[in-house]
Protein backbone atom coordinates (compact mmCIF):
# COMPACT_ATOMS: atom_id res chain seq x y z
CA UNK A 1 0.00 0.00 0.00
CA UNK A 2 3.08 2.54 0.59
CA UNK A 3 4.58 1.55 -2.76
CA UNK A 4 1.64 2.05 -4.77
CA UNK A 5 1.41 5.67 -2.60
CA UNK A 6 4.42 6.84 -3.43
CA UNK A 7 4.51 5.08 -6.94
CA UNK A 8 1.57 7.77 -7.59
CA UNK A 9 3.47 10.48 -6.01
CA UNK A 10 6.56 9.76 -8.08
CA UNK A 11 4.59 9.31 -11.78
CA UNK A 12 2.83 12.96 -10.53
CA UNK A 13 6.53 14.36 -9.84
CA UNK A 14 7.34 12.94 -13.39
CA UNK A 15 4.59 14.60 -15.53
CA UNK A 16 4.82 17.94 -13.57
CA UNK A 17 8.85 18.11 -14.44
CA UNK A 18 7.85 17.40 -18.03
CA UNK A 19 5.08 20.18 -18.02
CA UNK A 20 7.08 22.92 -16.31
CA UNK A 21 8.73 25.75 -18.26
CA UNK A 22 10.87 26.87 -15.38
CA UNK A 23 14.04 24.79 -15.68
CA UNK A 24 14.90 24.75 -12.32
CA UNK A 25 11.85 23.99 -11.31
CA UNK A 26 11.72 21.04 -13.26
CA UNK A 27 15.14 20.12 -11.71
CA UNK A 28 13.90 20.20 -8.30
CA UNK A 29 10.83 17.92 -9.13
CA UNK A 30 13.60 15.63 -10.93
CA UNK A 31 15.72 15.17 -7.31
CA UNK A 32 12.15 14.49 -5.92
CA UNK A 33 11.99 11.52 -8.57
CA UNK A 34 15.26 10.32 -7.52
CA UNK A 35 14.49 10.27 -3.85
CA UNK A 36 11.25 8.10 -4.48
CA UNK A 37 12.83 6.27 -6.95
CA UNK A 38 15.51 5.63 -3.86
CA UNK A 39 12.90 4.06 -1.42
CA UNK A 40 11.16 2.21 -3.88
CA UNK A 41 14.87 0.14 -4.16
CA UNK A 42 14.73 0.16 -0.39
CA UNK A 43 11.55 -1.85 -0.56
CA UNK A 44 12.48 -4.00 -3.20
CA UNK A 45 15.82 -5.44 -0.72
CA UNK A 46 18.19 -3.28 -2.27
CA UNK A 47 20.00 -0.91 0.31
CA UNK A 48 23.43 -1.27 -1.70
CA UNK A 49 21.51 0.56 -4.49
CA UNK A 50 19.76 2.63 -2.46
CA UNK A 51 22.62 4.23 -1.37
CA UNK A 52 24.10 4.93 -4.21
CA UNK A 53 21.01 6.30 -5.65
CA UNK A 54 20.66 8.37 -2.29
CA UNK A 55 24.09 9.77 -2.79
CA UNK A 56 24.03 10.11 -6.34
CA UNK A 57 20.61 11.66 -6.81
CA UNK A 58 20.58 13.62 -3.68
CA UNK A 59 23.84 15.65 -4.17
CA UNK A 60 25.36 15.15 -7.52
CA UNK A 61 23.01 15.28 -10.15
CA UNK A 62 21.16 18.67 -8.67
CA UNK A 63 24.79 20.60 -8.15
CA UNK A 64 25.39 19.33 -12.05
CA UNK A 65 21.98 20.47 -13.24
CA UNK A 66 22.21 24.01 -11.73
CA UNK A 67 25.68 24.33 -12.96
CA UNK A 68 24.95 24.06 -16.39
CA UNK A 69 21.54 26.04 -16.41
CA UNK A 70 24.05 28.65 -14.35
CA UNK A 71 25.64 28.36 -17.70
CA UNK A 72 23.39 28.76 -20.14
CA UNK A 73 19.54 29.67 -19.23
CA UNK A 74 16.88 29.58 -16.71
CA UNK A 75 13.79 29.72 -18.64
CA UNK A 76 12.52 27.95 -21.31
CA UNK A 77 10.82 30.02 -24.17
CA UNK A 78 7.71 29.64 -26.46
CA UNK B 1 -6.82 -3.21 -7.45
CA UNK B 2 -5.65 -6.84 -7.36
CA UNK B 3 -3.42 -6.11 -11.22
CA UNK B 4 -2.30 -2.78 -9.27
CA UNK B 5 -0.90 -4.55 -6.23
CA UNK B 6 0.70 -6.93 -8.09
CA UNK B 7 2.18 -4.93 -10.44
CA UNK B 8 3.20 -1.97 -8.93
CA UNK B 9 7.34 -1.67 -9.46
CA UNK B 10 6.80 -2.61 -13.29
CA UNK B 11 3.68 0.37 -13.87
CA UNK B 12 6.26 2.58 -12.01
CA UNK B 13 9.35 1.24 -14.08
CA UNK B 14 7.36 1.61 -17.12
CA UNK B 15 5.50 4.76 -16.36
CA UNK B 16 9.09 6.58 -15.05
CA UNK B 17 10.41 4.85 -18.86
CA UNK B 18 7.53 6.66 -21.19
CA UNK B 19 7.27 10.24 -19.71
CA UNK B 20 10.92 10.17 -20.04
CA UNK B 21 11.08 8.87 -23.64
CA UNK B 22 7.99 11.69 -24.36
CA UNK B 23 9.97 14.17 -22.75
CA UNK B 24 13.14 13.21 -25.21
CA UNK B 25 11.07 12.83 -28.68
CA UNK B 26 8.73 16.14 -27.92
CA UNK B 27 10.15 18.66 -25.80
CA UNK B 28 12.77 21.41 -27.32
CA UNK B 29 14.64 22.55 -24.84
CA UNK B 30 18.21 20.62 -24.87
CA UNK B 31 18.39 21.17 -20.73
CA UNK B 32 15.06 19.06 -20.87
CA UNK B 33 15.86 16.44 -22.84
CA UNK B 34 18.34 15.38 -20.74
CA UNK B 35 16.46 15.63 -17.52
CA UNK B 36 14.00 13.22 -19.81
CA UNK B 37 17.18 11.13 -20.08
CA UNK B 38 18.26 10.90 -16.69
CA UNK B 39 14.23 9.57 -16.12
CA UNK B 40 15.15 6.54 -18.56
CA UNK B 41 17.69 5.60 -16.66
CA UNK B 42 15.96 5.53 -13.40
CA UNK B 43 13.08 3.75 -15.18
CA UNK B 44 15.46 1.26 -16.60
CA UNK B 45 17.29 0.62 -13.48
CA UNK B 46 13.90 0.49 -11.40
CA UNK B 47 12.85 -2.58 -14.14
CA UNK B 48 15.86 -4.63 -13.61
CA UNK B 49 15.66 -4.54 -9.72
CA UNK B 50 12.08 -5.55 -9.68
CA UNK B 51 12.67 -8.14 -11.98
CA UNK B 52 15.34 -9.63 -9.20
CA UNK B 53 13.07 -9.55 -6.33
CA UNK B 54 11.64 -12.49 -4.73
CA UNK B 55 8.76 -12.44 -2.46
CA UNK B 56 9.33 -12.16 0.73
CA UNK B 57 13.39 -12.17 0.78
CA UNK B 58 15.50 -10.41 2.17
CA UNK B 59 18.50 -8.20 1.24
CA UNK B 60 21.50 -10.87 0.45
CA UNK B 61 23.61 -9.88 3.64
CA UNK B 62 25.07 -12.43 6.10
CA UNK B 63 24.74 -9.49 8.79
CA UNK B 64 23.91 -11.50 11.24
CA UNK B 65 23.49 -15.63 12.24
CA UNK B 66 20.20 -17.32 11.47
CA UNK B 67 19.63 -15.60 7.88
CA UNK B 68 18.22 -18.34 5.46
CA UNK B 69 20.11 -18.40 1.98
CA UNK B 70 17.40 -19.30 0.64
CA UNK B 71 14.78 -16.37 1.89
CA UNK B 72 17.42 -13.67 -0.04
CA UNK B 73 16.81 -11.71 -3.50
CA UNK B 74 19.03 -12.20 -6.79
CA UNK B 75 21.79 -10.30 -6.02
CA UNK B 76 23.16 -9.74 -9.51
CA UNK B 77 20.74 -7.20 -10.60
CA UNK B 78 21.59 -5.07 -7.50
CA UNK B 79 25.66 -5.20 -8.51
CA UNK B 80 24.72 -4.55 -11.87
CA UNK B 81 22.50 -1.45 -11.65
CA UNK B 82 25.36 -0.82 -8.77
CA UNK B 83 27.74 0.27 -11.21
CA UNK B 84 24.91 1.51 -13.87
CA UNK B 85 24.15 4.34 -11.61
CA UNK B 86 27.06 5.96 -11.03
CA UNK B 87 28.13 5.07 -14.91
CA UNK B 88 24.92 7.18 -15.83
CA UNK B 89 25.91 10.39 -13.60
CA UNK B 90 28.95 10.57 -15.42
CA UNK B 91 27.57 10.40 -18.44
CA UNK B 92 24.48 13.07 -17.96
CA UNK B 93 27.68 15.26 -17.27
CA UNK B 94 29.49 14.59 -19.98
CA UNK B 95 25.70 15.39 -22.16
CA UNK B 96 25.28 18.58 -19.94
CA UNK B 97 29.14 19.96 -21.03
CA UNK B 98 27.74 19.16 -24.77
CA UNK B 99 24.83 21.40 -23.69
CA UNK B 100 26.60 24.09 -22.53
CA UNK B 101 28.94 23.96 -25.72
CA UNK B 102 26.25 24.30 -28.19
CA UNK B 103 24.31 27.17 -26.08
CA UNK B 104 28.28 29.60 -26.54
CA UNK B 105 28.33 28.17 -30.44
CA UNK B 106 24.29 29.12 -31.31
CA UNK B 107 22.96 31.21 -28.01
CA UNK B 108 20.22 29.57 -27.75
CA UNK B 109 18.96 26.06 -26.42
CA UNK B 110 15.66 25.63 -28.53
CA UNK B 111 16.53 22.72 -31.03
CA UNK B 112 14.45 24.43 -33.83
CA UNK B 113 16.74 26.88 -34.17
CA UNK B 114 19.78 25.00 -33.87
CA UNK B 115 20.85 23.73 -37.67
CA UNK B 116 21.04 19.77 -37.66
CA UNK B 117 19.35 18.69 -34.73
CA UNK B 118 15.96 19.98 -36.43
CA UNK B 119 13.42 17.26 -37.38
CA UNK C 1 -4.16 -1.38 13.34
CA UNK C 2 -0.69 -1.65 15.20
CA UNK C 3 0.91 1.17 16.34
CA UNK C 4 3.80 0.93 12.95
CA UNK C 5 0.79 1.56 10.75
CA UNK C 6 -0.19 5.10 12.52
CA UNK C 7 3.32 6.06 12.17
CA UNK C 8 3.18 4.83 8.39
CA UNK C 9 -0.15 6.77 7.62
CA UNK C 10 1.08 10.01 9.32
CA UNK C 11 4.49 9.66 7.51
CA UNK C 12 2.70 9.32 3.62
CA UNK C 13 0.61 11.91 5.24
CA UNK C 14 3.23 14.29 4.96
CA UNK C 15 4.77 13.53 1.86
CA UNK C 16 1.15 14.22 0.00
CA UNK C 17 1.49 17.93 2.40
CA UNK C 18 5.22 17.73 0.12
CA UNK C 19 3.41 17.25 -2.74
CA UNK C 20 0.38 19.33 -3.01
CA UNK C 21 3.42 22.52 -2.36
CA UNK C 22 5.15 21.18 -4.74
CA UNK C 23 2.33 21.28 -7.20
CA UNK C 24 0.89 24.60 -6.10
CA UNK C 25 4.23 26.22 -5.33
CA UNK C 26 4.46 29.22 -8.07
CA UNK C 27 7.73 29.97 -7.92
CA UNK C 28 11.00 27.39 -7.30
CA UNK C 29 12.18 28.57 -3.95
CA UNK C 30 8.54 26.97 -2.89
CA UNK C 31 9.27 24.02 -4.48
CA UNK C 32 12.70 23.62 -2.87
CA UNK C 33 11.41 24.22 0.34
CA UNK C 34 8.96 21.33 -0.27
CA UNK C 35 11.38 18.60 -1.44
CA UNK C 36 13.89 19.42 1.21
CA UNK C 37 10.85 19.03 3.31
CA UNK C 38 9.90 15.92 2.13
CA UNK C 39 13.53 14.45 1.88
CA UNK C 40 13.87 14.57 5.95
CA UNK C 41 10.29 13.30 6.47
CA UNK C 42 11.43 10.32 3.59
CA UNK C 43 14.00 9.87 5.93
CA UNK C 44 12.22 9.04 8.90
CA UNK C 45 10.15 6.64 6.34
CA UNK C 46 13.59 4.68 6.27
CA UNK C 47 14.37 4.54 9.41
CA UNK C 48 11.02 2.83 10.27
CA UNK C 49 11.31 0.25 7.31
CA UNK C 50 14.45 -0.59 8.48
CA UNK C 51 13.09 -1.16 12.10
CA UNK C 52 9.72 -3.49 10.20
CA UNK C 53 12.38 -5.51 8.15
CA UNK C 54 14.55 -6.30 11.26
CA UNK C 55 17.34 -5.45 9.34
CA UNK C 56 19.61 -2.68 11.13
CA UNK C 57 22.38 -2.74 8.78
CA UNK C 58 20.05 -0.97 6.59
CA UNK C 59 20.53 2.34 8.88
CA UNK C 60 23.42 3.20 7.01
CA UNK C 61 21.17 4.47 3.86
CA UNK C 62 19.33 6.99 6.15
CA UNK C 63 22.18 8.07 7.57
CA UNK C 64 23.40 8.81 3.93
CA UNK C 65 20.05 10.66 3.34
CA UNK C 66 20.60 12.37 6.40
CA UNK C 67 23.51 14.16 5.79
CA UNK C 68 23.70 14.58 1.97
CA UNK C 69 19.98 15.83 0.51
CA UNK C 70 21.19 19.46 1.93
CA UNK C 71 23.87 19.77 -0.91
CA UNK C 72 21.15 20.16 -3.29
CA UNK C 73 19.35 22.44 -1.48
CA UNK C 74 22.51 24.82 -0.75
CA UNK C 75 22.94 24.58 -4.35
CA UNK C 76 20.07 26.05 -5.84
CA UNK C 77 20.41 28.64 -2.94
CA UNK C 78 23.45 29.88 -3.68
CA UNK C 79 22.17 29.66 -7.79
CA UNK C 80 19.55 31.78 -6.74
CA UNK C 81 21.58 34.40 -4.94
CA UNK C 82 23.75 34.52 -7.97
CA UNK C 83 26.68 32.86 -6.20
CA UNK C 84 28.04 30.06 -8.82
CA UNK D 1 2.82 17.70 -34.59
CA UNK D 2 5.89 16.40 -33.03
CA UNK D 3 3.69 15.88 -30.08
CA UNK D 4 1.13 13.58 -31.93
CA UNK D 5 4.20 11.48 -33.71
CA UNK D 6 5.50 10.66 -29.95
CA UNK D 7 2.58 9.27 -28.82
CA UNK D 8 1.67 7.26 -31.72
CA UNK D 9 5.40 5.73 -31.27
CA UNK D 10 4.78 5.16 -27.34
CA UNK D 11 1.64 3.96 -28.07
CA UNK D 12 3.22 0.97 -30.64
CA UNK D 13 5.85 0.46 -28.01
CA UNK D 14 4.02 -0.02 -25.11
CA UNK D 15 1.45 -2.54 -27.18
CA UNK D 16 4.87 -4.73 -28.38
CA UNK D 17 6.37 -4.50 -24.64
CA UNK D 18 3.37 -5.38 -22.34
CA UNK D 19 3.28 -9.33 -24.15
CA UNK D 20 6.74 -10.18 -23.02
CA UNK D 21 6.96 -8.54 -20.05
CA UNK D 22 3.59 -10.42 -18.84
CA UNK D 23 5.35 -13.37 -19.28
CA UNK D 24 7.73 -12.45 -16.09
CA UNK D 25 5.71 -12.96 -13.26
CA UNK D 26 6.63 -10.55 -10.22
CA UNK D 27 8.48 -11.79 -6.71
CA UNK D 28 8.94 -15.52 -7.81
CA UNK D 29 12.45 -17.42 -8.19
CA UNK D 30 13.62 -17.32 -11.69
CA UNK D 31 17.50 -17.44 -12.27
CA UNK D 32 19.63 -20.45 -11.46
CA UNK D 33 22.80 -18.31 -11.10
CA UNK D 34 22.46 -16.87 -8.11
CA UNK D 35 21.49 -19.88 -6.25
CA UNK D 36 25.73 -20.78 -6.76
CA UNK D 37 26.65 -17.15 -5.73
CA UNK D 38 24.21 -17.14 -2.03
CA UNK D 39 25.39 -20.87 -1.18
CA UNK D 40 28.68 -21.07 -1.54
CA UNK D 41 29.57 -17.02 -1.26
CA UNK D 42 30.40 -17.77 2.44
CA UNK D 43 33.17 -20.46 1.72
CA UNK D 44 34.50 -19.12 -1.86
CA UNK D 45 34.92 -15.48 -0.85
CA UNK D 46 34.41 -14.65 3.14
CA UNK D 47 32.46 -11.50 2.29
CA UNK D 48 29.04 -11.02 4.24
CA UNK D 49 27.92 -8.78 1.51
CA UNK D 50 27.24 -11.53 -1.54
CA UNK D 51 26.77 -7.61 -3.75
CA UNK D 52 30.17 -7.25 -3.15
CA UNK D 53 31.65 -10.29 -4.16
CA UNK D 54 29.34 -10.63 -7.15
CA UNK D 55 30.67 -6.81 -7.86
CA UNK D 56 34.66 -7.24 -6.75
CA UNK D 57 35.48 -11.15 -7.79
CA UNK D 58 32.70 -12.89 -10.02
CA UNK D 59 32.31 -10.33 -12.17
CA UNK D 60 35.92 -8.06 -11.04
CA UNK D 61 35.94 -8.05 -15.03
CA UNK D 62 32.95 -6.42 -15.56
CA UNK D 63 33.69 -3.67 -12.94
CA UNK D 64 37.14 -2.57 -14.19
CA UNK D 65 35.30 -2.00 -17.66
CA UNK D 66 33.15 0.40 -15.94
CA UNK D 67 35.72 1.97 -14.06
CA UNK D 68 37.16 2.27 -17.73
CA UNK D 69 34.05 4.16 -18.99
CA UNK D 70 33.97 6.35 -16.09
CA UNK D 71 37.55 7.41 -17.46
CA UNK D 72 36.68 7.59 -20.47
CA UNK D 73 33.16 9.99 -19.64
CA UNK D 74 35.54 12.65 -17.22
CA UNK D 75 38.85 12.91 -20.30
CA UNK D 76 35.94 13.25 -23.24
CA UNK D 77 34.41 16.47 -20.35
CA UNK D 78 37.83 17.51 -19.69
CA UNK D 79 38.56 17.94 -23.31
CA UNK D 80 35.38 19.00 -24.98
CA UNK D 81 35.11 21.78 -22.14
CA UNK D 82 39.29 23.01 -22.58
CA UNK D 83 40.12 26.71 -21.85
CA UNK D 84 43.12 27.91 -22.49
CA UNK D 85 44.24 29.20 -19.02
CA UNK D 86 43.42 32.95 -18.39
CA UNK D 87 41.61 34.98 -16.22
CA UNK D 88 37.98 34.99 -17.85
CA UNK D 89 35.57 35.67 -15.45
CA UNK D 90 34.31 39.81 -15.61
CA UNK D 91 31.10 38.88 -13.69
CA UNK D 92 31.10 39.48 -9.89
CA UNK D 93 29.65 36.88 -8.05
CA UNK D 94 27.80 36.94 -4.24
CA UNK D 95 29.73 35.97 -1.63
CA UNK D 96 28.88 32.95 0.32
CA UNK D 97 27.70 34.40 3.77
CA UNK D 98 29.30 32.98 7.16
CA UNK D 99 26.96 30.70 8.52
CA UNK D 100 27.07 28.72 5.20
CA UNK D 101 31.38 28.98 5.01
CA UNK D 102 31.64 28.14 8.71
CA UNK D 103 28.72 25.04 8.40
CA UNK D 104 30.62 23.83 5.16
CA UNK D 105 34.06 23.89 6.61
CA UNK D 106 32.91 22.29 9.63
CA UNK D 107 30.67 19.51 7.60
CA UNK D 108 33.34 19.02 4.91
CA UNK D 109 35.62 16.36 6.83
CA UNK D 110 32.86 14.43 8.61
CA UNK D 111 31.26 14.00 5.10
CA UNK D 112 35.05 12.49 3.82
CA UNK D 113 35.13 10.44 6.94
CA UNK D 114 32.09 8.94 6.10
CA UNK D 115 32.36 8.41 3.00
CA UNK D 116 35.97 6.44 4.11
CA UNK D 117 33.54 4.24 6.09
CA UNK D 118 31.55 3.12 3.45
CA UNK D 119 33.96 1.78 1.39
CA UNK D 120 36.26 0.01 4.09
CA UNK D 121 33.12 -1.46 5.59
CA UNK D 122 31.81 -2.50 1.76
CA UNK D 123 32.10 -5.79 2.63
CA UNK D 124 30.08 -6.45 5.63
CA UNK D 125 27.20 -3.46 5.34
CA UNK D 126 25.54 -1.77 2.57
CA UNK D 127 27.80 0.35 0.46
CA UNK D 128 31.13 0.12 -1.28
CA UNK D 129 33.49 1.46 -3.31
CA UNK D 130 30.91 3.32 -5.75
CA UNK D 131 28.67 4.77 -3.42
CA UNK D 132 31.55 6.02 -0.52
CA UNK D 133 33.03 7.50 -3.67
CA UNK D 134 30.12 9.26 -4.50
CA UNK D 135 29.88 10.72 -1.07
CA UNK D 136 33.12 11.67 -1.27
CA UNK D 137 32.37 13.55 -4.66
CA UNK D 138 29.60 15.36 -2.75
CA UNK D 139 31.84 16.50 0.30
CA UNK D 140 33.99 18.39 -2.82
CA UNK D 141 30.91 19.44 -4.75
CA UNK D 142 30.11 21.31 -1.74
CA UNK D 143 33.50 22.76 -0.95
CA UNK D 144 33.11 24.08 -4.38
CA UNK D 145 29.90 25.80 -3.90
CA UNK D 146 30.68 27.48 -0.24
CA UNK D 147 34.42 28.55 -0.53
CA UNK D 148 35.48 29.30 -4.07
CA UNK D 149 39.03 30.25 -3.31
CA UNK D 150 40.07 26.76 -1.86
CA UNK D 151 40.63 25.17 -5.39
CA UNK D 152 41.38 21.59 -5.18
CA UNK D 153 44.29 21.50 -7.85
CA UNK D 154 43.42 19.29 -10.66
CA UNK D 155 46.93 17.91 -10.84
CA UNK D 156 46.57 16.00 -7.29
CA UNK D 157 43.27 14.72 -8.11
CA UNK D 158 45.15 12.94 -11.39
CA UNK D 159 47.73 11.52 -9.02
CA UNK D 160 45.32 10.14 -6.65
CA UNK D 161 43.16 8.48 -9.56
CA UNK D 162 46.44 6.98 -11.22
CA UNK D 163 47.04 5.43 -8.50
CA UNK D 164 43.77 3.91 -7.35
CA UNK D 165 43.52 2.24 -11.21
CA UNK D 166 47.20 1.29 -11.01
CA UNK D 167 46.41 -0.35 -7.69
CA UNK D 168 43.26 -2.41 -9.04
CA UNK D 169 45.05 -3.45 -11.66
CA UNK D 170 48.47 -4.72 -9.80
CA UNK D 171 46.54 -6.62 -7.41
CA UNK D 172 44.53 -8.47 -10.14
CA UNK D 173 48.48 -9.22 -11.84
CA UNK D 174 49.60 -10.37 -8.31
CA UNK D 175 46.73 -12.73 -8.47
CA UNK D 176 47.43 -13.84 -11.93
CA UNK D 177 51.08 -14.73 -10.95
CA UNK D 178 50.79 -16.52 -7.88
CA UNK D 179 47.46 -18.65 -8.67
CA UNK D 180 47.04 -18.56 -12.27
CA UNK D 181 44.23 -16.46 -13.12
CA UNK D 182 42.81 -12.56 -12.86
CA UNK D 183 41.57 -11.08 -9.29
CA UNK D 184 42.68 -14.32 -7.86
CA UNK D 185 41.68 -14.13 -3.92
CA UNK D 186 45.64 -14.67 -2.52
CA UNK D 187 45.05 -12.85 1.00
CA UNK D 188 43.50 -15.57 3.89
CA UNK D 189 39.58 -15.16 4.31
CA UNK D 190 39.53 -14.88 7.84
CA UNK D 191 36.22 -15.09 9.99
CA UNK D 192 32.63 -13.71 8.97
CA UNK D 193 31.59 -10.44 9.88
CA UNK D 194 35.16 -8.81 10.79
CA UNK D 195 37.07 -5.86 9.00
CA UNK D 196 40.76 -8.14 7.95
CA UNK D 197 38.50 -10.65 6.55
CA UNK D 198 36.88 -11.47 2.65
CA UNK D 199 41.04 -11.61 0.75
CA UNK D 200 41.57 -8.78 -1.50
CA UNK D 201 38.08 -7.42 -1.49
CA UNK D 202 38.58 -4.55 0.96
CA UNK D 203 42.20 -3.46 -1.30
CA UNK D 204 39.97 -2.84 -4.43
CA UNK D 205 37.03 -1.75 -3.12
CA UNK D 206 39.37 1.32 -1.04
CA UNK D 207 40.96 1.76 -4.78
CA UNK D 208 37.59 1.83 -6.17
CA UNK D 209 36.19 4.64 -4.05
CA UNK D 210 39.52 6.42 -4.28
CA UNK D 211 39.12 6.64 -8.34
CA UNK D 212 35.59 7.31 -8.53
CA UNK D 213 35.68 9.98 -5.26
CA UNK D 214 38.67 11.68 -7.60
CA UNK D 215 36.67 10.96 -10.72
CA UNK D 216 33.32 12.98 -9.94
CA UNK D 217 35.31 15.42 -8.00
CA UNK D 218 37.02 16.38 -10.99
CA UNK D 219 33.81 16.25 -13.56
CA UNK D 220 32.32 18.90 -11.27
CA UNK D 221 35.63 20.95 -11.04
CA UNK D 222 36.11 20.79 -15.02
CA UNK D 223 32.09 21.82 -15.08
CA UNK D 224 32.43 24.72 -12.85
CA UNK D 225 35.26 26.33 -13.96
CA UNK D 226 36.49 25.31 -17.15
CA UNK D 227 33.35 27.36 -18.71
CA UNK D 228 32.78 30.78 -18.40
Amino acid sequence: MVAIILVIIMLIAAVVAAVLKDLLGAVIVAALVSLITAILFYLLQAPDVAMAEASIGAALETVIFVIAIRKTERFEDK
Amino acid sequence: MSFLNANTYYIAAFGLIFIGLYIVMAKKNLVKVVIGLSFVDSGINLLLISIGYIKGGTAPIFSRPGISPLKMVDPIPQALVLTAIVIGVAVLALALSLVVKLYQQYGTLDIRKIRGLKW
Amino acid sequence: MSVFTVYLIIIILGVILCLIRMLKGPGAPDRVVAVDTAATVTTALLVLLGFLFKRYVYLDVSLVYALLTFIGTVAIARYLERGI
Amino acid sequence: MRKIIALIFLAILLWGITKPVSRIPFGTNKIKVAEHYITKDITETGAANVVTSVVVLYRGFDTLGEVTILFIAAIGLASILYLPRKKVSDEVLEESSLILRTGCRFLFPLILLFGAYIFVHGHLTPGGGFQGGAIIASGFALIFLSCRERVVSTVKLGVVESLAGMTFVAVGLIGLATGGYFLLSFLPKGTLNMLFSAGIIPVIYVAIGFKVGSELAGIIGNLMERTQ
